[in-house]
């Protein structure tokens, strides 16, 4: 099944490289090159023979991890993305943390108060939530935290000094990790710094969509027979909502917990261009500017299967919670 | 069996809806004694599901409550939440209509049972164990072993009637309120599940409310009766009395209504018009609109309780208060 | 943003519910004042989105035209959402941005809708392989991150409104086609479906009479939801210079544009125009989430 | 005889095995032959998967038929071309448990009632509007109903609705699928008495399908006892709801509570719950649950015999003849 989503998106990237209206090989030679050098590229890049033949060649090609190379820089985007992706991941995944819980703890609350102040408050924050453009908050949290109060820094993933006092040496790409197993705090702390801004704003978003979400199924699971049993037994009210409905929520909650860290990773294009973040949102942004076809397209591939075995996990959890889904 | 359970005085119960104010309850009396299987009978709309819940203290936000709810005397009205909530959990049990949708889906049966359990006797580990398969014994299932660990779907109907059940003994309640327990389930379990009730309920001496449409079940499980109609209870008394000798026209009209094999092939007698809405106001008898024998009075008095025996009474004004 | 905002709804809506008494659905929607309110903020934008020319002093600065002696100007009486780069009244352009923001916003929705309408509709009806083929596409276009593969085909198709609009429409119309397809599946089960089924009524009729009048109205709520998350979107995709080509002004574009001048003080330029989308959004989202709470017969058990 | 069923079968395909590597199918009708007359009431008893409503869909064509024959005033159903099917299936209509999913949420009775009339262009558009309101009356119900939508409808007048418009055709046969199970008693009993009437008046037969004893005794000529997709006994009413002659259908009327308990014979209930009709039991479907069960019974499948007035499926009644 999985497989199958994942050549069906091949498919389609190498259609949309195919219906590019410029000539790669043109672009790929640069604007100066004689017809003659645009012809040998073509051959050299294999842009002459059929489709067919074309595809198959990119298939292997993706078979074997090569991802091609960037026309710009001709450096492999494989090598590139061993650069980006970290930081990218590092912000993703700390931001869906926090999407977690904090979503997950607002939707109950909110749930539990149904009808009254918190609920009503959390459905004007969380829609605002969902409503708000994720890079004009990245920009006003840039004039308030920056440029007003001077607390945080406006962007990068690192200060200037931490570079030439204390550099991290790169492991895992992930700079909290790298740093703690330095034992390298300044750069730690710096790094962390960094995180805050992007991830807050990258947070927004899934936040409020995971909080609407728990709080939808809450409220669903809270009207079953099954509650209404668990009072009548005169179980508590805590252990009904975080022990019995919250197990029956969180099932539903799960397919919106894998579009929000889908969400994340796209919504980081935008933000990382604003925080000038060193990661795949800036590679890509930059890629547009250069309609460098290899590396827009190169990137959706890849990310496409990051999230497509995302949700293949996200089966599997649901798997483990619900019994009634038998292996199918 | 000796003395009284449960008494429910007065008890009404409004609604707010986009319409006006919705009366769900008008007033509804009648007591329950220990021990005893007493049935709450009456048609859709009528409220018996309310007056379980009710009881329980398990309403909607948007109800207002008056009256009382009284059990050993003591108007539960009255409590607190949270001693409410205890009364609920230790001498008050519920069982529902569709024993698949009380059961928690996500839980195994053991894990279910036991966090009840762990709440009322406060066991842990081996004796939790034990208590929990004490109880699916109890309640009829042959191999508590493997109930424990099954999941509510791998369970027939009848099976997790029998699982709410021992759920509900869990606390050993001194009143088990059954709404509607057999109505989703097959006549042949149905009958098993009634005598397992009459069973536990004479074994444990566990009062039973059982509310229900079918006059049959009631006949063939309750000592007592009360005839539920339009949020009121119109006649209250022995089931064989009650049955035999109706005096109320709604309960002679819905007795007569039931096909019956020695009315077969014959057209039979129906009570015309419907139930009245909560919203309608109704000064007299809720009934007078569609009763046969409705005298004037009907219309804007409120009917008289009437007593035949000391515990057979109707709301009629058909009767003087001397009960003929 | 980039997920329509409107998925909660998808699992959970009432959407394969029947329509409830309709007396009771707008009394509830009329005590909702948040959703009211959004309603009358919403008129009001598309108002002056339409009207824009009469609503400002300055139509031509809003269709683009420079006035360089005016650069950066703060807000003030005459200008009073200031000026930008150009020196061109901000309240003007915000006002004019708002017609290409509305309206891509309005083709997304509706260009996806329409599609994946169509699309499910096929699909739950005959089934058979042709459903197999329409509900595998739906999982390879639903597989995509849907910002990426926009900035893909805009990219690709060379950026511009029409190309944007098609762009965010190829990512979100498999959506469409999942819930048409349950609630088509739903409704076939239904016993007055089958009734008509004994009574010898056409299949053309069934689904004229009986199928598609039960999809339409969840369809519609569902597209209201969606326009927030689609402003979102667009303005997303412009802000990245994938849209409307400058002089015209957008909401997305002209945040771009005054990104670069906040941090040397310049902060009105990229903030109102973010107010304008950030607003119509949550009108959107109110006014959806407000049909949808009255429409839904669990949320509002009262009797 | 108007209707004739031969050996009707009908399954459904179920994944079974883990990871769906087996496929298999569950049976839920197997070789059922009933028969009914013009104008008579079959009534069909079972508990929940029995197949009665399989039954019911089968006929109508509703699912599809594996193997079988239903003769239909002569005409096999199952092998008719679609256009024939048509005209012949226009005389079986079918009114289903609960009116309100029957009935579309946004049509006006009017147009409810009016649709059999439209698709099979019955009627002028004027001789509609005549025949509409007739056709209410008939049900019971005045003309003012007719531009009410379904939620403005009671259960017993939105079920009166269902009954009018399964008359349009002018049916010869009606399929009532638990006509009665959601509506009230005191409504339950109007529906029955106009049931009986339009029997009367129409000369319609009645297929019953009812998990109410005492509604299906209460309207029935004949029944059938089905139990795991069979017919375990079938006769004359009062035959077998006097002299019930199979052990399943002397437990299940011992099962109904009456008002008068004390007339019970014995308080046996059956012991075991109604198996799964995917893994029925070998030899006789019932022996897991017949207090009389012999060992032939566990491994042989007894087949339908005649006996006076009645037909049974039991080794224990072929024996005693």
């Amino acid at each position: 099944m999985a497989l199958g989503v994942i050549a069906g998106v091949t498919v389609i990237t190498f259609t949309l490289s195919q219906v590019v209206p410029s000539d790669p090989a043109r672009l790929y030679a640069g604007a100066r090159a004689r017809p003659e050098q645009v012809a040998a590229i073509r051959q050299q890049l294999g842009l002459d023979e059929s489709i067919v033949r074309q595809f198959q060649k990119y298939a292997g090609r993706l078979l074997r991890g090569d991802l091609g190379e960037s026309f710009r820089t001709r450096r492999p985007i494989v090598e590139d993305l061993k650069v980006f992706l970290p930081a990218t991941l590092e912000l993703v995944l700390l931001s869906t943390i926090v999407a977690l819980v904090g979503g997950i703890s607002i939707g109950v609350l909110a749930a539990a108060d149904h009808g009254k102040a918190f609920d009503t408050l959390g459905r004007l924050v969380t829609i605002s939530g969902v409503s708000i453009p994720a890079f004009w908050l990245a920009i006003l949290f840039q004039l308030l935290f920056f440029s007003s109060l001077g607390w945080l820094p406006a962007g990068g993933r690192i200060g200037r000094d931490v570079l030439l006092e204390a550099p991290i040496h790169v492991r895992t790409g992930f700079h909290l990790v790298d740093a703690a197993l330095q034992g390298n705090w300044f750069a730690w702390r710096d790094a962390l710094r960094h995180l805050v801004l992007p991830t807050a704003v990258l947070a927004t978003y899934p936040v409020a969509l995971v909080a609407r979400m728990t709080r939808a199924a809450m409220l669903e699971v809270l009207t079953e027979p099954y509650i209404t049993a668990a009072e009548a037994a005169g179980l508590p009210r805590r252990t009904i909502l975080f022990r019995l409905a919250l197990k029956n929520a969180l099932i539903p909650t799960l397919t919106v917990l894998g579009l929000s860290f889908a969400y994340s990773r796209t919504g980081a294009v935008l933000i990382e261009l604003v925080f000038s973040w060193p990661g795949l949102g800036k590679y890509v942004t930059d890629a547009i500017v250069r309609t460098d076809f290899p590396v827009i397209v190169g990137v959706t591939l890849v990310v496409t299967v990051i999230y497509v075995s995302i949700n293949l996990v996200i089966d599997l959890v649901q798997l483990v919670l619900d019994p009634r889904i038998e292996l199918k | 069996m000796s003395g009284e359970l449960l008494r429910v005085t007065g008890l009404e119960v409004d609604f707010e809806t986009p319409f006006g104010l919705s009366r769900a309850l008008r007033g509804v009396s009648f007591a329950v004694e220990s021990g005893e299987v007493f049935g709450l009978v009456g048609e859709s709309g009528c409220g018996k599901t309310l007056t379980g819940r009710t009881i329980l203290g398990l309403v909607p936000p948007n109800a207002h409550v008056r009256g009382s709810v009284s059990l050993h005397g003591r108007n539960l009205e009255e409590l607190s939440p949270k001693r409410r909530r205890e009364v609920r959990g230790r001498q008050l049990g519920m069982i529902f209509q569709n024993p698949g949708q009380a059961l928690n889906p996500v839980f195994t049966v053991g894990q279910q049972m036991a966090a009840i359990v762990r709440h009322h006797r406060s066991l842990r580990g081996r004796e939790l164990r034990a208590r929990t398969r004490t109880l699916l014994h109890e309640v009829g299932l042959p191999n508590p072993g493997e109930i424990i660990n099954a999941y509510p779907h791998h369970l027939s109907g009848g099976m997790q009637q029998r699982v709410m059940i021992g759920m509900a003994l869990a606390s050993e309640p001194e009143l088990l309120i059954a709404d509607e327990p057999t109505t989703a389930l097959d006549v042949t379990i149905q009958a098993q599940i009634l005598s397992l009730l009459t069973t536990l309920s004479e074994r444990h001496r566990v009062a039973v409310l059982l509310i229900t449409h079918d006059m049959g079940v009631v006949a063939a499980t309750c000592k007592r009766v009360a005839v539920l109609y339009a949020g009121r209870v119109v006649e209250e008394g022995p089931v064989t009395t009650v049955f035999s000798q109706p005096y109320h026209p709604y309960t002679r009209g819905l007795l007569a209504s039931l096909p019956e094999p020695e009315k077969r092939s014959q057209d039979l007698p129906v009570i015309l018009g419907s139930v009245p809405s909560g919203l309608e106001a109704l000064p007299g008898c809720a009934f007078a609109p569609r009763c046969d024998s409705a005298l004037p009075a009907c219309k804007d008095t409120a009917p008289p309780e009437v007593r035949f025996e000391p515990s057979h009474r109707t709301e009629c004004h058909l009767y003087d208060s001397e009960g003929r | 943003m980039m997920t329509p905002a409107g998925f909660a709804q998808r699992l959970f809506g009432s959407l394969v519910r029947d329509p409830v008494k309709t007396g009771g659905t707008v009394w509830f929607f009329r005590r909702d004042r948040i959703a009211v309110t959004s309603l009358v903020a919403l008129t009001v934008i598309c108002a002056s989105a339409l009207f824009a020319p009469f609503l400002t002093r300055h139509p031509n600065q809003g269709r683009g035209e420079p006035n360089i002696v005016e650069r950066f100007q703060a807000p003030s009486q005459s200008h009073p959402f200031g000026t930008d780069q150009l020196g061109r009244d901000v309240y003007a352009r915000v006002l004019f941005g708002g017609r290409s923001s509305l309206l891509s916003a309005f083709a997304v929705v509706i260009l996806a809708a329409g599609f994946g309408t169509v699309m499910g509709a096929v699909a739950g009806f005959i089934g058979g392989w042709l459903d197999e083929a329409i509900m595998r596409a739906t999982d390879i276009f639903l597989a995509f991150p849907p910002l990426l593969l926009a900035i893909t085909i805009a990219t690709v198709l060379e950026p511009g409104l029409k190309n944007t609009v098609l762009a965010i429409s190829v990512t979100w119309w498999p959506w469409y086609a999942r819930i048409v397809r349950g609630l088509t599946l739903t409704l076939r089960e239904r016993h007055f479906v089958k009734a008509a089924q004994v009574m010898g009524v056409s299949r053309p009729t069934i689904i004229r009479r009986h199928v598609l009048p039960n999809i339409l109205a969840p369809v519609l709520v569902q597209g209201t939801l969606d326009l927030g998350s689609a402003i979102l979107t667009v303005s997303g995709l412009n802000f990245l210079g994938l849209g409307v080509r400058p002089p015209t002004a957008d909401w997305g574009t002209m945040i771009s544009e005054g990104r670069l001048f906040v941090q040397s003080g310049v902060w009105w330029v990229a903030t109102f125009p973010g107010l304008a989308i950030f607003v119509s959004s949550l009108a959107f989202n109110l006014l959806g989430d407000g049909i949808q709470v009255a429409a839904d017969p669990r949320t509002r058990r009262l009797s | 005889m108007l209707m004739h069923i031969r050996g009707l079968t009908v399954s459904y395909p179920a994944v079974g095995g883990w990871l769906g590597g087996r496929r298999r199918s569950v049976t839920v009708l197997e070789d059922l032959d009933l028969e009914l007359a013009e104008g008579e009431t079959l009534g069909v008893v079972g508990e929940s998967g029995s197949g009665k409503t399989t039954l019911a869909n089968a006929l109508l064509g509703l699912v599809p038929v594996e193997r079988g024959e239903v003769s239909f005033q002569g005409a096999d159903l199952l092998r008719l071309r679609a256009k024939m099917v048509r005209r012949v299936t226009r005389e079986i209509q079918i009114v289903f448990q609960n009116p309100y999913s029957a009935l579309n949420p946004r049509l006006r009775v009017f147009d409810a009632v009016a649709e059999p009339l439209r698709a099979h262009r019955e009627a002028a558009p004027t001789e509609i509007d005549e025949h509409v309101p007739h056709l209410l009356r008939e049900v019971g119900l005045t003309p003012e109903f007719l531009d009410r939508h379904p939620h403005e409808l009671s259960g017993g007048q939105a079920q009166r609705v269902v009954l009018a418009r399964a008359l349009a055709l002018n049916p010869k046969l009606l399929v009532l699928d638990e006509p009665t199970a959601a509506l009230d008693i005191s409504v339950q009993a109007q529906i029955l008495n106009l049931l009986r009437r339009l029997q009367r008046e129409h000369g319609l037969a009645y297929l019953f399908i009812s998990h109410d004893l005492s509604v299906v005794q209460h309207l029935s000529d004949r029944i059938a006892v089905m139990y795991l997709g069979q017919v375990v006994e079938s006769g004359p009413a009062e035959e077998i709801f006097g002299h019930p002659q199979h052990p399943y259908t002397i437990e299940l009327l011992e099962a109904v509570p009456t008002l008068h308990p004390e007339r019970r014979t014995s308080q046996d209930t059956l012991p075991a719950t109604v198996p799964s009709p995917a893994y029925p039991p070998t030899g006789c479907r019932v022996h897991p649950r017949c207090p009389l069960v012999e060992e032939r019974c566990r491994r042989e499948q007894p087949a339908l015999a005649t006996f006076q007035n009645r037909e049974a499926r039991c080794h224990l009644l072929t024996e005693a003849g």
